[in-house]
């Protein structure tokens, strides 16, 4: 199927349902209950765990692929980010023209840091793009003010000039981003007894073109280049005298990733038209290296649970007060509800940070190779379960992909 | 002439707390190749100990002063340190206002401690591993020491001042001959520069005069064949995890009275002192110290008025852009070794 | 099927509290949740009922807001931007939050209140003190409560001038983003206008923890008063740097070198130490204020957690208070008949003559008579002029009132050229 | 605790001389892949043994399970030196028992000059021979003393790690193929440099690819397939019995 | 004229001289093997062929264009292609993967995007590599990660891959070091064949003789960075100035 072998078919229609199903996935607890707390089918968290999941899989196609370890990727989702909202103010509220220009904008930056930072290798290459990323942070935030509008972030006003659009509505507001006229806030809500589920249009937007970036990177990772990428990764010297140049190959897989953050910079200005600056900075980097580690790096669905992971903590665990702990525990006799508040505490609402923290370090100390290969010890201990015997030989001619590069 | 001077003056001053930094991150970064995001959390603990120390000694009791009320307006509560109580209140004051000097014997076994458990518990499991599990690994333990300060010390800045005879400038121009009040120094900087020379020195003399640094290096390249000679290089590796926290933690305690510590002062530093290693050259020592000095140096340099005028924001970006031009020159900074970390 | 965002059913509603939780200003956050916490325990009727008893207002009874209990919901702004925003649609998309409100920076206020405009839900603003939130950025759905940095100008100038005469030179530094540049902007003027010279105006990076080499030139500048237009972390370490450097040790020009800090917060001023000692600047307000409505809050509020609020919990409290007062003077949680009550007729401030003066009056919550002002929806009220205070007795005691400067003497009319270019734009119900 | 084993039920076991390495039922894997698969032989004091067998039989899998490296994995099994339990030691503490492996890639550790790679060999405790005396050895070195071991050429470096195992006061050297990419006028040095130290006393075992130079010079013979052994007995044997040649070293 | 043309190749390393003016002519279609002691020049020769190192003086002809200030990879594509003394190979990817890289890059010439094809799909590509495989009788390792292959094998895998790209000149940098004799033997039957069925010029490093003097049509020996002489292998077999620098007791 579209140029899948069986294997990576089902695993991009795994990715397929759970986007699609992801209003009902995300939102298992009655919206009533305690629990509800933990429900994070909310459109705007949605559309972030895609966005986000976009943003790792193009990372993951330099990082996983090629070894080459960028810390500078935010600074294309910035730019990707900044593209969008000045198309939003001159152009049109419709996100389609904004979309394709954070891509190419992201895409022309990359051009250019990319193709300076290659000339290095290992960790100055990383300290390249912090570098640039940081320079490019820094001057957003203060120096380029007027392009950026600094600390608060480049906004929507009521007078922009919006050349092909309305500049207000006609209750004086600024209209809202659309695309031909679907306007990416409008939220279906589907009440099915206690629970309730949202349908919104710009995370379903998000999700098919989240679903189209998978699927690319899958390609990507089967195709002829993507082994080539990998062959940098271990041994640049051989390629060479393969008669092959690394750089074209790793500057392409630059650029592919520089251009997936460009496209989730326009998409997240598109779900909620502010770019900040802060988008730049070298944490917003490191965020993305995490996921992507956490993940699972190298592997095609690793970069998205990890992008899951992290946006989860910083948007649920946040959340999660002692107003709330109390509410969970208030069956409990009055010391015991107060010492579970009192255990719980540090690790939720302003301690999420700490609970983030320690959940990083057993995650990578106990699955080295991330939350795949979590997934893949569950996967293979219910195996071992159902069938014993598991060991004659795939007779199959062709080899299989190296583990590494597994679901 | 005069401001360049002075500029020279904060530069070093800069540099010796990024060449401080950045000595014991090349430590295990350039030389035990683990990428260690948790070292700038190392740095914050060292402050935190001069806090603590602060805190330790300024204990006290609480005694209820009818004369005065608080600001719910009932009897105010007095507290009297327990080590004025018990030396009299000069002496006591004495002790509490050398709070941050006294750290420093405070500190180093705290610090070689919290470097050891952090190897054996953490660290040894990760030098086979890719850098990048190195990091998320490191980065999630800087997360839990930041996050655990914060809870102990809240978020705020904490004052750590230091000892009185410290506090105030001296005149430094005057003594080259320039009119008052055009270089002035603080002497608390004055210290911590001759402070950042001592170890520095100490940690040059250490690695250069032994074959430890030798025995370590080889370790990191290829542990296994260095197992092969005889030499149980993980119980050096740990020693040389130790030195490192100590190198950081006397940074911190020492900047204390520099910047009030809070606990996110180590992010802050973090992604700056990795690039002065990196600038500096993987796995080069005099690069590291070289490279802080210089960046240093440079930033008081971009944020002179004139300079500043020509280009409008050069110093938000000068120690970035000066990063970029080395390494773009130099294939491995300044005194990088050959093919640490280039893969 | 609704007909505004987030309609509020009979039982309860909900509010949501955006503090900063994570980063440099968590300290404040939590204090401003505190504020919040107690604000939600007196409308509901529980605790000693705070300032609801000295409220000009009288139709808060504690029976929560309109008959519904309330409830709230908290979440982390980081300081950022983005995340406050992510925050904020969180509390909005998922559980229903009818106000938004907290923050403690301008950024996060305005990047909030965009949001809230386009959601359709009211705004109360926390600790923010640009004055591009009731200025170019301001909207109809938000709200200000906190004072600004031409309010920190025009109040502390006088002081100045009488403290340390009107012939100085001043250096500023200043933190190079869009509040540092307001601030400065404001107190520039405010100080020329007395007589003062502006010696330079130097930017310092955000990022910047060691201000050595920005100060370290400020004595041979010729100047005799450093202005530090820095908040936060960013002002502690300045501050101590200065303090270091031995600048207050020294005579320029004859006179006494001096320090000055534009906006103070209690927090900071702990964070500095020592160093905050004698040195002006303003603040919204202090615990220490005498008035009716201060008093009370600060009983409750230091009986509840132990030690007295700060600035930015007293302006939390307020504006929690002023929103549940506006709704149910409206009758209603529709967004625009909220805004409507907010803008409150006719009533206006004595002794100012201006037709902009004109909003929703109140006392009573501190700071004496207070307008709500309809045309850009910024409180006007007395500002505090503050000094590090010489011998503090106790850990909270860091800062003494030195002079309320009345509200006419802070007055601005809505288009003063630093607050022009922005639109209120009209109130948004959504849904 | 210093006993040894009792191996009579092993028939290969049945030895003349005492047994001064043995290693007994030694299982060992890469990862899942089972590799060493159960061998056991001995080694006596002052012999040079042969450790024979095609390309990927388990060799280096062998020679580097008895030094203790972490990969393979000696899960199962017992080795002795002189009296002293191996299996229950890390690798650097089985190179203080006095294993010496020169190990088939050479390992010269980059970063560090010839004479540091030497000096590398004499920190821990006990040395072997003085730098001097392996310069005088290999004169090579010595000439190239300061140079980054690395760059060496092939042959230099393989002299570089026989020359760094000798450094180390040892009782066991085990080399694998030391013969590999040396002009034969230096393997007719080496050659003679073994003999010389076995007549010193230290024992040897030898792995080489040119079995015959190999059991000419050792006395008795391992020959190892798919990680068992296949025949245990006099080097002699082997270069008699034209059979077993044929089948296991295709010669 | 020969397809190789190295006239007066001089290369300093610090104070060592480690070519002399270095002549050499390596005629179209030959084995030409070079052989002589330790160190004397002969893998940094080869490296100053492949863009590895350039030379401080002298010229490079390969089929009458110039090689040197050509990068690697340029050097590859006119033709040349090597296989190194220490084996290199993509360790991360599998045999197989490690079969198809050169044969893309024999096919495309140069960078080519093709993202959106796949691999399994290239079905003349995969032919070829497992063939090649096959031919060296390396199928049954095909899925295996090259980093877990014994030493032997990784050496096979590095000529398979060479081999594959049809060069037009073999350089091979002793490539039987280590490999079991009946693979040697294997070896020197393919390379005679491969020699024979398609127009390619061999130059191959070795210190078995017994490989060079199955296969070379010339010699030349190097001693000191500079030809010693140059001439048919069965003269140097005699030559005694040879025997005494490097052959030994083994011719
Ligand atoms: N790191 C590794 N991981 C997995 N398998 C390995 C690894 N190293 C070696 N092997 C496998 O172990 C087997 C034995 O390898 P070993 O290196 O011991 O053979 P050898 O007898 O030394 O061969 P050679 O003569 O080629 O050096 C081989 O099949 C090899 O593929
Ligand atoms: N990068 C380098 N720096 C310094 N000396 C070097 C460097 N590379 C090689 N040499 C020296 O140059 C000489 C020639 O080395 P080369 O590797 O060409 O020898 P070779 O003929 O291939 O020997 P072998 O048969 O042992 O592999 C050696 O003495 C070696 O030590
Ligand atoms: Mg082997
Ligand atoms: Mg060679």
């Amino acid at each position: 199927m579209l140029g899948l072998d069986k294997k990576d078919a089902t695993i991009l229609l795994v990715v397929i349902a759970l986007a699609l199903l992801a209003p009902f996935l995300l939102n298992p607890f009655p919206s009533n209950s305690g629990l509800a707390q933990f429900n994070a089918g909310y459109p705007d968290l949605m559309q972030r765990f895609v966005i986000f999941g976009i943003f790792a899989i193009g990372f993951n196609i330099l990082f996983g692929l090629t070894g080459y370890l960028s810390f500078g990727h935010a600074a294309f989702l910035g730019v990707g980010s900044y593209s969008a909202v000045w198309m939003f103010k001159l152009l049109s509220m419709n996100v389609l023209p904004a979309i394709l220009l954070s891509i190419v904008i992201a895409g022309l930056f990359s051009v250019l840091i990319g193709y300076v930072s290659l000339r290095r290798s290992g960790i100055y290459f990383s300290i390249l793009t912090l570098a640039f990323a940081q320079m490019s942070f820094n001057l957003a935030y203060s120096v380029l003010t007027p392009i950026t509008n600094g600390e608060t972030g480049l906004q929507l006003t009521l007078d922009d000039p919006r050349v092909l659009g309305q500049t207000a509505t006609a209750s004086g507001n600024i209209p809202a981003t659309n695309v031909f006229g679907l306007e990416m806030r409008s939220t279906y809500t589907m009440d099915v007894g206690a629970w309730s589920f949202d349908f919104n249009a710009g995370y379903y937007l998000c999700a098919i073109i989240m679903i189209l970036a998978f699927y690319l990177s899958l390609r990507i990772f089967r195709s002829p280049f993507g082994l080539m990428l990998r062959a940098v990764k271990s041994n640049q010297q051989r390629l060479n005298y393969t008669g092959l140049n690394p750089k074209p190959y790793t500057l392409a897989a630059f650029i592919i990733s520089g251009m997936y953050a460009g496209l989730a910079g326009g998409l997240l200005a598109s779900m909620d038209p502010l770019a900040g600056a802060e988008r730049m900075q070298w944490t917003a980097s490191g965020e993305v290296v995490l996921m992507t580690i956490l993940g699972g790096a190298g592997t095609l669905i690793g970069p998205v649970l990890g992008a899951g992971f992290i946006k989860y903590f910083e948007n649920i665990f946040s959340k999660i007060n002692d107003n709330v702990l109390h509410q969970w525990f208030s069956f409990l006799p009055e010391g015991m509800e107060d010492t579970l508040v009192f255990l719980l505490h540090p690790f939720v609402g302003k301690g999420w940070h700490l609970t983030l923290g320690i959940l990083f370090m057993l995650v990578v100390t106990f699955l080295p190779g991330g939350l795949v290969e979590g997934g893949q010890r569950l996967s293979r201990l219910f195996r071992r379960r159902s069938r014993d015997t598991d060991t004659t030989p795939d007779p199959e001619h062709h080899p299989k992909e190296s583990p590494h590069v597994a679901e | 002439m005069d401001a360049i001077i002075l500029q020279i003056l904060n530069g070093l001053d800069k540099g010796s707390a990024y060449a401080l930094i950045a000595l014991g991150l090349t430590l295990i970064f350039g030389t035990l190749g683990v990428v260690n995001f948790a070292h700038g959390a190392l740095f914050m603990l060292g402050a935190f100990c001069a806090v603590t120390l602060n805190r330790l000694l300024t204990l006290s009791f609480e005694t209820i002063d009818e004369t005065k009320t608080d600001f719910l307006g009932n009897p105010m509560k007095v507290k009297t340190p327990y080590v004025e109580a018990w030396f009299g209140p000069e002496t006591g004051a004495a002790i509490i206002d050398w709070a941050v000097p006294l750290s420093i014997l405070f500190a180093i076994p705290i610090m070689i401690a919290i470097g050891f458990a952090m190897e054996r518990g953490l660290i040894k499991h990760f030098y086979k591993r890719p850098h990048a599990d190195q990091i998320l690994v490191t980065f999630g333990l800087a997360i839990v020491l930041q996050e655990l300060i914060k809870l102990f010390f809240g978020a705020n800045p904490i004052p750590t001042p230091a000892p009185d005879i410290f506090r105030g400038s001296f005149d430094f121009g005057v003594l080259l001959g320039f009119d008052p009040n055009v270089i002035i120094y603080p002497y608390w900087r004055m210290v911590y520069f001759l402070f950042a020379m001592v170890i520095i020195g100490g940690v040059f003399a250490f690695l250069q005069f032994t074959t430890f640094g030798m025995v370590v290096r080889a370790g990191m390249a290829d542990r296994e064949t260095v197992g092969l000679l005889g030499i149980d290089i993980d119980k050096r590796f740990t020693f040389m995890f130790g030195l490192a926290a100590a190198v950081a933690g006397l940074a911190g305690v020492m900047y204390a009275p520099i910047n009030s510590p809070n606990y996110h002062m180590g992010m802050d530093f973090l992604v700056l002192s990795f690039v002065v290693v990196v600038v500096g050259g993987m796995g080069s020592l005099p690069g590291a110290v070289l490279a802080g000095f210089l960046l240093g140096i440079l930033e008081s340099f971009a944020s002179m008025t004139w300079v500043k005028d020509i280009v409008p924001g050069i110093d938000q970006i000068i120690i970035y852009l000066v990063a970029i031009i080395i390494l773009l020159t130099r294939p491995r900074g300044l005194m990088g070794r050959k093919g640490v970390m280039e893969d | 099927a609704r007909a505004f965002t987030n309609e509020p059913g009979a039982s309860s509603v909900t509010l949501g509290f955006n503090v900063p939780q994570t980063g440099p200003y968590a300290d404040e956050g939590a204090d401003e949740l505190r504020a919040y916490q107690l604000a939600v325990e007196h409308l509901n009727g529980e605790g000693d009922g705070g300032m609801l008893q000295t409220f000009s207002s009288k139709v808060l009874d504690g029976t929560g807001i309109l008959g519904r209990k309330v409830e709230y919901v908290t979440g982390d702004t980081q300081t950022k931007s983005d995340a406050a925003r992510a925050s904020a649609k969180s509390m909005i998309e998922k559980d229903g939050a009818i106000m938004i409100t907290g923050g403690s920076s301008s950024g996060v206020a305005v990047a909030v209140q965009g949001l809230c405009q386009e959601a359709g839900v009211i705004f109360m603003a926390g600790l923010t003190h640009s004055n591009d939130t009731t200025g170019k950025d301001k909207k109809a759905n938000g709200f200000r409560h906190f004072f600004d940095a031409y309010m920190s100008g025009a109040a502390l100038a006088p002081v100045l001038a009488k403290m340390y005469g009107n012939d100085r030179k001043a250096y500023h530094l200043t933190a190079d983003y869009t509040w540092g540049w307001t601030q400065q902007e404001s107190i520039q003027a405010a100080t020329e206008a007395l007589g003062w010279e502006t010696v330079n105006n130097v930017l310092t990076p955000l990022a910047a923890t060691d201000f050595s080499s920005y100060i370290a030139p400020v004595l041979n500048s010729g100047a005799d008063v450093l202005i530090l237009n820095h908040y936060g972390g960013n002002m502690v370490n300045s501050l101590t740097n200065a303090v270091q450097f031995g600048l207050r040790d020294k005579q320029v020009n004859g006179k006494n070198f001096e320090i000055v800090v534009p906006l103070y917060s209690r927090l900071m001023a702990k964070g500095a130490g020592e160093n905050v000692k004698g040195i002006f600047g303003s603040t919204n307000w202090h615990w220490s204020l005498q008035d009716e409505g201060s008093q009370a809050f600060v009983k409750s509020f230091g009986t509840k957690y132990g030690f007295p609020p700060s600035q930015a919990a007293h302006t939390c409290y307020v504006q929690t208070l002023l929103y549940a007062d506006a709704v149910t003077r409206a009758n209603s949680f529709e967004p625009c008949a909220v805004v409507e009550a907010l803008e409150g007729g006719d009533s206006s401030l004595p002794g100012i003559d201006s037709p902009s003066n004109k909003g929703y009056l109140f006392d009573g919550l501190g700071n004496g008579p207070t307008l709500y002002r309809a045309a850009d929806h910024q409180c006007f009220k007395d500002v505090l002029v503050v000094k590090g205070k010489d011998n503090p007795t106790s850990e909270f005691d860091l800062l003494e009132v030195v002079e309320v400067t009345p509200v006419d003497q802070v007055w601005y009319e809505p288009d003063h050229p630093m607050f022009a270019g922005g639109d209120l734009g009209q109130c948004n119900n959504g849904a | 605790m210093n006993v040894k084993p009792d191996f009579s039920k092993n028939a290969n076991m049945a030895a003349t001389a005492p047994a001064f390495l043995s290693i007994y039922d030694m299982h060992a894997y890469y990862g899942e892949s089972y590799i060493v698969q159960g061998i056991s032989f001995n080694v006596h004091e002052g012999e040079i043994l042969a450790l024979l067998g095609r390309n990927g039989a388990g060799k280096t899998s062998t020679l580097r399970a008895v030094a203790r490296m972490d990969a393979p994995q000696a899960t199962y099994g017992e080795i002795w030196l002189d009296h002293q339990p191996l299996h229950k030691m890390k690798s650097h503490q089985a190179a203080r028992a006095g294993i010496g492996l020169v190990p088939e890639d050479r390992s010269i550790i980059p970063g560090l000059s010839v004479e540091e790679n030497l000096q590398l060999a004499q920190i821990a405790e006990p040395v072997g021979w003085s730098i001097d005396r392996l310069y005088d050895l290999f004169p090579r070195l010595g000439e190239r003393r300061k140079q980054e071991g690395v760059t060496l050429s092939g042959g230099e470096q393989q002299m570089l790690a026989i020359a760094r195992a000798l450094a180390r006061d040892i009782k066991v050297l085990l080399l694998d193929e030391p013969y590999e990419g040396l002009a034969p006028v230096i393997v007719d040095e080496i050659e003679k440099t073994l003999i010389h130290i076995k007549e010193q006393g230290i024992t040897t075992v030898i792995v080489e690819q040119n079995a015959v130079r190999a059991l000419e010079l050792a006395d008795r013979s391992v020959i190892l397939d798919t990680g068992s052994i296949v025949f245990d007995g006099s080097a002699a044997e082997v270069l008699e019995n034209a059979e077993l040649r044929a089948e296991y070293l295709a010669i | 004229m020969g397809i190789l043309e190295v006239k007066g190749v001089n290369k300093r390393f610090g104070g060592l001289q480690a070519l002399g003016d270095v002549n050499l002519s390596v005629a179209e279609n030959t084995v030409h093997a070079i052989i002589g002691p330790n160190g004397a020049g002969k893998s940094t020769l080869l490296n100053c062929l492949v863009g590895k190192l350039i030379p401080d003086t002298g010229s490079v002809m390969f089929d009458g264009k110039s090689v040197l200030g050509r990068t690697p990879y340029e050097i590859n594509q006119m033709g040349i292609s090597r296989v190194f003394q220490t084996p290199e190979i993509f360790g991360d990817l599998t045999v197989f993967e490690n079969m198809v890289i050169p044969a893309f890059a024999k096919r495309d010439g140069a960078f080519r995007m093709h993202a959106f094809e796949s691999v399994a799909n290239e079905k003349d590509i995969c032919i070829r590599a497992e063939q090649m495989l096959v031919d060296l009788n390396m199928q049954d390792k095909m899925r295996m990660h090259s980093a877990s292959l014994s030493r032997g094998d990784k050496r096979r895998l590095e000529m398979a891959m060479c081999l594959l790209q049809e060069p037009r000149l073999l350089l091979l940098d002793e490539p039987t070091a280590g490999m079991a004799r009946a693979d040697t033997n294997n070896t020197i039957d393919l390379l005679k064949e491969i020699k024979e069925k398609r127009d390619i010029t061999i130059c191959i490093i070795e210190h078995d003789m017994h490989v060079v003097f199955s296969l070379a049509d010339r010699i030349t020996v190097l001693a000191q960075g500079t030809p010693l002489v140059e001439d048919a292998p069965e003269n140097i077999r005699g030559n005694p100035k040879v025997r005494e620098a490097y052959l030994g007791e083994a011719a």
